[in-house]
């Protein structure tokens, strides 16, 4: 099994401010404080941010919002607070670090790259872009996560998940590789999931699972799909000591719901 | 499985006067109707039948009444014949029975036990038609103190004032999702809320995007625990958020709009799969707590730049005072309170039925708790739940309320005849319904003018009843329980009314 | 399936006619034509594969259901569009449209239990292998076809 | 009441046939067919749901307005000249057909039609019993 996460001082890929890219020292700002300077980056026409001393600041990227949809993408150094890139839309964020519960809060277009591990609630009725979490994550992620006609949004996590993951999935793809190689001990996962698609590394016992979910092994078309979201996790994090073909050498499970409506039956018409 | 249940209504047609016209048959979209043409006259089958009275009202002839049918169960005061069906009807699926529209079981109608002063000789009262009368409502957090100075003549307020909706009448339109209605329905209330200067509120369904610039300066959008349709666009085109916890009609339960009800044009704008189930679970799954709530309406304001009030709405139920003064305190600058006779479009009849508490008492419980706790300026109520006529809202802004929210009343503006058949989704009078045959019958034009019409009605009533108080603006009404006398209440519900009896 | 007609057969009695007006309350689906003295032909709807009426219908009361083409009262309108469609002038309108519906719900059409030359029959092989055989008895019999 | 789009109506009847008051009106002589919307109170809509052009569409009631009115003038049979259909009825149904069929039986009209079929059939013994004599 691979061995991931090893760092060496030196080789984490660090923040690329450098040129161009607007700093913001967040070390005595409130939350609110910080958004507004945000805010203001991007309105008068910064493109690229870089925030140091980030301590559990709340709603990193969610004020960023115009009709005419500038994009930023913002570096966060430190630990991300609450409902990082919640309402995200379109702008691409990396955390140098933690993130607390809620990153990805109904977010809709975009990109959160975590070089770290993120809290419960992850990706929570996530609509579109992708969410890359290079350790493990808490409780209830991907929950009722949701996809419409071109915007499927994907959700890659490189360490393991706890329970309720998938719960009332509607759709989008969720990757867990669970690299430090522990075993899935996660229950109640997909539970009343009625679309998208579930792919954990490894295997899952039927009690781990709701009721809605059929179990399968992944097929080919499957490995194709990961393949694609593996190549692009590893290029995110260079510091994982491990290759594409490692991880996709070993079986990966994939679940699936049993129905578009799961609750069919349960009313008397 | 054979039925042994009887068909709820008689379906009589006056054979002399029925021209066979097949007006009703096409009208009729659960199928009661049918032309046979070997003898060119029509027939009903009565077990299909809804009650909404789409073919008496239409038929040119008057030839058709829809009526209760005649026929019984032996009499019994514990069975009642709705009891039994229901029974009947779970013994022959083994589902959960739906409904639709809000409670019709007799609870008490606290409205109708309350009546209102007016003015005589000392206090004269005003003459709407002369004097100018104020319904102009703001919605939203008010400042503790106000800081102003005066220099020069100039006037200047120095406290940061949070931002206020201005209705120009205290009744907004109820949430009700595109997708639970149809799109004409879903139009004609925007469309009027727009015309009579207030809100109409999505529900958890989003708003169609070619929406959103014409009615968006009309619009609350609200946030569900499906959160459908939410992007920032969608948050920042409307006027206020609001943040659905409870419905009076299912406290404590989510939804689920059903798969064959997702059309192409809903799915798209609740942005999901089309033909899925549309589940919204029953808790938002990341609020499990008052600070959770804290850290929504926080991120709701953030993403809107703080530029739009916040609103909460909950359930009234047995402990939601204190609930709601958590909800101020977690930063909600409105608190909608659904009452115990709150519409909706499905839910099981079990939880419609018997589940919460009625609106009056709500309104009046909640306002006297966030007075006493010195919060009550610091976010507005509105009442919702079973709110028929401008006197209800006269009553629910004495008792507490800032404004009020109406959903059936609307709907039966529209045509609705509270047939409780929403949740099949084949209403003939093209309300609730995504069949593009039968929602086509909704004149959005047509629609609109009768809801608008109903609203000023309204709040020319309302401001004759202010007049008849002697007051000439509804701020003044606010709250003031004085002008209120209750008629055949016990002690405990004058209590927590906060009114006097009649005579007192 | 639908109603065929051996021609030589028919006699020109016109009770297919009658017995299709009396079953359809008074609007019948048939029409016997005479060909100058010497033939009379019923036509009846073909129930084409391709039906040119379904194609035209716009509210779908005229569908193919299987090998027929049915008929839907609730849905039509009276439109006539149907009736300028087909190619074989069977489907008119008067109200509503009227097309054979092969006496949905009994089983055998009227007009053919009731023909009393035995010319209408639903079964194709049936009424070939009659044709043939008198063909085959009229040269046995010396004369000429 | 209802306004009609004069560049959709085909003139099929359709509303008039639905109308469960009569309130639309058809007059047909043998060169033109007429079909008058009187100002209805209704709010029914069944003619607008139910008519195959979309030509129709409820609108609130308007005292000054005048009640529309199209008149079509009727195409003629190929072979027997009687008036059977209007033009955009033909031009309809023309379209509504597959190409492969090449209907030129839709400038027919339906009796010349069932005529035209009852001697293809019979034509055959026809020729066979004329020349038995």
């Amino acid at each position: 099994m691979a061995k991931a996460f090893v760092l060496e001082p030196g080789v984490r890929a660090g923040p690329s401010g450098g040129m161009g890219a607007a700093v913001i020292d967040a070390a005595s700002l409130e939350t609110r404080e910080l958004n507004d300077r945000l805010r203001e980056l991007m309105l008068s026409g910064a493109r690229r941010v870089q925030i140091s001393n980030v301590c559990g600041q709340r709603y990193i990227g969610t004020r960023l919002y115009t009709p005419e949809r500038l994009k930023m993408e913002i570096e966060v150094l430190g630990t991300a607070g609450n409902d990082l890139a919640a309402f995200l839309s379109g702008h691409k964020i990396t955390v140098h670090g933690n993130a607390q519960d809620g990153v990805g809060n109904t977010m809709d277009s975009g990109e959160v790259i975590v070089r770290g591990r993120a809290g419960d609630v992850l990706g929570f009725s996530m609509r579109g872009g992708e969410i890359y979490i290079r350790d493990g994550c808490g409780y209830r992620a991907a929950l009722h996560m949701k996809e419409y006609q071109g915007k499927r949004p994907v959700l890659v996590v490189g360490g393991g998940c706890q329970d309720f993951l998938g719960e009332y999935m509607a759709g989008g793809v969720v990757i867990v590789l669970d690299l430090e190689g522990e075993i899935h001990d996660a229950s109640f996962i997909g539970t009343g999931m009625h679309g998208g698609v579930i792919y954990l590394r490894g295997t899952v016992e039927g009690s781990q699972v709701g009721d809605q979910v059929d179990i399968s092994p992944a097929e080919e078309a499957d490995m194709e799909v990961l393949e694609v979201y593996v190549s692009r996790f590893l290029e995110r994090f260079p510091e994982v000591e491990t290759t594409k073909e490692e991880i996709l050498a070993s079986p990966f499970t994939r679940l699936t719901p049993r129905s578009k409506r799961p609750y069919g039956g349960l009313y008397a018409y | 499985m054979r039925s042994f249940v009887f068909p709820e209504f008689s379906i009589i047609r006056d054979e002399e006067r029925c021209g066979s016209c097949r007006g009703c048959e096409r009208q009729c979209a659960f199928g009661v109707h049918t032309y046979d043409p070997v003898t060119d006259r029509l027939t009903s089958d009565e077990q299909k039948c809804a009650g909404c009275q789409r073919c008496a009202i239409f038929c040119p002839e008057k030839a058709i009444v829809v009526r209760p049918s005649p026929s019984f169960y032996r009499p019994n005061a514990s069975w009642s014949r709705e009891k039994i069906e229901d029974l009947k009807r779970q013994a022959e699926t083994g589902g959960v029975l739906l409904t639709g529209c809000g409670s019709d079981k007799p609870f008490r109608i606290y409205w109708d036990h309350i009546v209102l002063n007016a003015s005589q000789v000392t206090n004269p009262s005003i003459d709407p038609l002369r004097e100018p009368m104020e319904l102009r409502t703001f919605l939203g957090r008010k400042p503790d103190m106000l800081d102003i100075r005066a220099e020069d003549g100039d006037v200047e307020i120095r406290t940061e004032i949070s931002p206020n909706l201005t209705v120009e009448t205290p009744i907004l339109f109820s949430a009700m999702s595109y997708g639970a209605i149809s799109y004409n329905a879903f139009r004609s209330l925007a469309t009027a809320a727009c015309r009579s200067g207030t809100y109409f509120n999505t529900g958890e369904g989003g708003l169609p995007r070619e929406m959103r610039d014409e009615f968006g300066r009309c619009a609350i959008v609200q946030v569900a625990s499906g959160r459908f349709g939410i992007d920032a666009e969608y948050l920042n085109c409307a006027q206020a958020v609001e943040i659905k916890v409870g419905q009076g009609a299912k406290p404590g339960i989510g939804g689920h709009l059903p798969g064959e009800k997702v059309s192409l044009a809903v799915a798209e704008t609740r942005m999901i799969p089309q033909g899925t189930d549309a589940i919204s679970p029953a808790p938002h799954h990341d609020i499990y707590s008052i600070e959770d709530l804290s850290t929504l309406i926080t991120a709701l304001k953030e993403v809107t730049n703080y530029e739009k009030p916040i609103s909460v709405k909950i359930a009234a139920v047995h402990n939601f005072a204190a609930i709601a003064s958590g909800i101020v305190r977690a930063g909600a600058d409105i608190i909608a309170i659904d009452g115990l006779r709150g519409g909706t479009g499905a839910a099981p009849k079990a939880i419609r039925d018997n589940v919460g508490i009625p609106t009056e008492l709500a309104i009046s419980s909640l306002d006297r708790r966030l007075r006493e706790e010195g919060i009550r300026n610091q976010c507005s109520i509105i009442a919702a739940g079973g709110i028929r006529c401008s006197s209800d809202v006269v009553k629910a802004i004495a008792l507490g309320a800032d404004a009020v929210y109406i959903g059936s009343a609307a709907l039966i503006a529209m045509g609705c005849t509270l047939c409780q058949k929403c949740y099949t989704g084949k209403c003939n009078w093209g309300i609730c319904t995504q069949d593009p045959r039968l929602s086509g019958r909704l004149n959005v034009e047509i629609a609109s003018t009768r809801l608008s019409n109903l609203i000023s009605a309204w709040s020319h009533e309302i401001r004759e009843m202010l007049g008849g108080m002697g007051i000439n603006a509804l701020e003044s009404l606010r709250g003031n329980r004085d002008h209120l006398r209750g008629v055949g209440l016990y002690e405990w519900e004058l209590d927590v009314l906060g009114i006097k009896g009649a005579g007192e | 399936m639908a109603v065929y007609v051996d021609i030589g057969r028919c006699i020109g009695c016109r009770s297919c006619e009658v017995a299709c007006e009396r079953v359809h309350g008074g609007r019948g689906h048939v029409h016997v034509h005479f060909v100058g003295d010497f033939a009379s032909v019923p036509i009846f709807c073909h129930h084409c594969e391709e039906a040119s009426c379904a194609a035209a219908c716009f509210s779908g009361a005229l569908h193919k259901e299987g090998d027929r083409t049915a008929f839907d009262v609730e849905k039509c309108t009276g439109c006539g569009l149907c009736n300028l469609a087909c190619p074989f002038g069977v489907v008119w309108t008067e109200k509503i449209a009227h097309k054979c519906d092969l006496c949905e719900g009994r089983p055998e059409p009227t007009c053919v239990t009731t023909c009393p030359a035995n010319a209408l029959s639903t079964d194709l092989d049936l009424l070939s292998c009659r044709a043939r055989s008198r063909e085959a008895r009229a040269i046995a019999m010396g004369g000429r076809r | 009441m209802i306004r009609v789009d004069p560049r959709l109506c085909i003139g099929c009847l359709s509303c008039s046939n639905v109308c469960p008051r009569q309130n639309i009106i058809r007059t047909q002589t043998e060169e033109e067919r007429r079909i008058r919307w009187k100002r209805c109170r209704e709010e029914c809509d069944l003619c607008v749901e139910l008519c195959p052009a979309g030509a129709l569409t409820l609108v609130p009631i308007d005292e000054s307005a005048p009640e529309p009115e199209v008149s079509f003038p009727l195409v003629g049979c190929r072979i027997c000249g009687r008036s059977y259909a209007t033009e955009p009825m033909l031009l309809r149904v023309e379209a509504a057909l597959p190409k492969s069929q090449s209907p030129e039986w839709v400038r027919i009209c339906p009796t010349c039609r069932r005529t035209a079929e009852a001697e293809r059939a019979t034509g055959d013994m026809v020729a066979a019993r004329r020349r038995r004599g």
